[in-house]
């Protein structure tokens, strides 16, 4: 379970990649993978928001993970 | 509509825009360049850097174009986003719209330009002499 | 605010204006472009004649500049109206402002646009295939 | 007096000046131009708006005409 970090989120984690597939639990919904998140690096709490894309495309916390999606973290835009 | 023209880019050429939109059947056309402002709350800029998820971001600027030409009526649609480090006044952003009559294309180029802000994954770190810093990471 | 630049002029090209909006402090260009459209009232256009009272019609320009310098915090202002014949799809005017955020060159440009409009000598013979017609002269 | 027609003024006189020095009575004021554009010619009643500039600036029906002035006749303006 391959998970994209960009922006402040790579920064955080100190990678554009994480690879979850090694965990015990894998995060298995979106709400669970910033559950992860911000419990493992907790600058994550911090941001001004956080949100998950799934297979390029934004997810509620109900959204299932399954092996194969394209996740990936957005923390705050702050494009044009 | 023809079909929106949606870029992420290394280069933003403002002078290209015009040709891109202009449409036989439009009296307007309404076109906003984003550039880098010199100074953030009295702090000199020295670069923005630019980094952005380019396959959603691509889908997102498509979903604000498709919403826009259903809001106004529209003839053309240009949304395009620079990416990489850009300095003081280089163009990050273009968007704009043509339609027949005024209202439509300025309208829709405030909404493309707002929501762009608001839902592309695009991220800008101001880098400033001493520090950089992640715009709107933190509250 | 720089001086505004205020013209009348054979020919528009549509490709100078960002240079001449482009600022250090500004963050934000937005620009209008009105062209010949090929319909009026589902009439066929052949060509838009312009005409106008070039020594006055500069003097309203610079006074709508100065106008829209006094509302908002303006940088920069362009406002250019071209004469002669203009075919379909030409360009026959622009204006455009830049400022260190987009909502004072939105309104700004918006506003110099509707109020050349209502104000500036300048005046547009539409011409069809059968007849010719002063736009806005009658009721 | 030489008064400049500009747009559809200037169809309607047939003309892209006209010298009013020659008139018994030259108009002294905006609004006496007016009333001798619409007596002359009856086109000119049919607009949706008159104006006058005098040198080169809008100008209310009282204001004096001066020999020297610069008059134009400002029909309904249509640029954009």
């Amino acid at each position: 379970m391959e998970v994209l970090l960009f922006g402040i989120a790579k920064d955080i984690v100190g990678s554009a990649q994480m690879d979850l597939s090694e965990l015990k639990h894998p995060p298995s919904s979106v709400g669970e993978l910033k559950g992860f998140l911000c419990g493992s690096f907790p600058e994550f709490g911090k941001l001004t928001s956080l949100a998950v894309a799934v297979n390029s495309e934004y997810a509620q916390d109900a959204v299932a993970l399954k092996t194969g999606d394209e996740i990936a973290i957005i923390p705050p835009v702050s494009g044009g | 509509m023809e079909k929106p023209i949606i870029e992420i880019v290394d280069m933003i050429d403002t002078s290209q825009v015009y040709g891109e939109l202009s449409h036989a059947s439009s009296g307007g056309i309404c076109v906003f360049v984003g550039s880098v402002r010199e100074f953030t709350n009295n702090e000199e800029v020295v670069s923005l850097e630019f980094e952005t998820y380019a396959k959603m971001a691509i889908k997102e600027m498509e979903k604000i174009a498709m919403e826009a030409s259903n809001k106004w009526a529209l003839h053309k649609i240009v949304v395009r986003h620079a990416v990489g480090v850009k300095n003081v006044q280089e163009p990050v952003v273009v968007v704009g719209a043509s339609s027949a009559h005024r209202d439509d294309c300025f309208e829709a180029c405030r909404f493309l330009i707002d929501t762009l802000k608001q839902k592309v994954p695009i991220w800008k770190k101001e880098v400033f002499k001493n520090k950089s810093v992640w715009v709107s990471a933190h509250p």
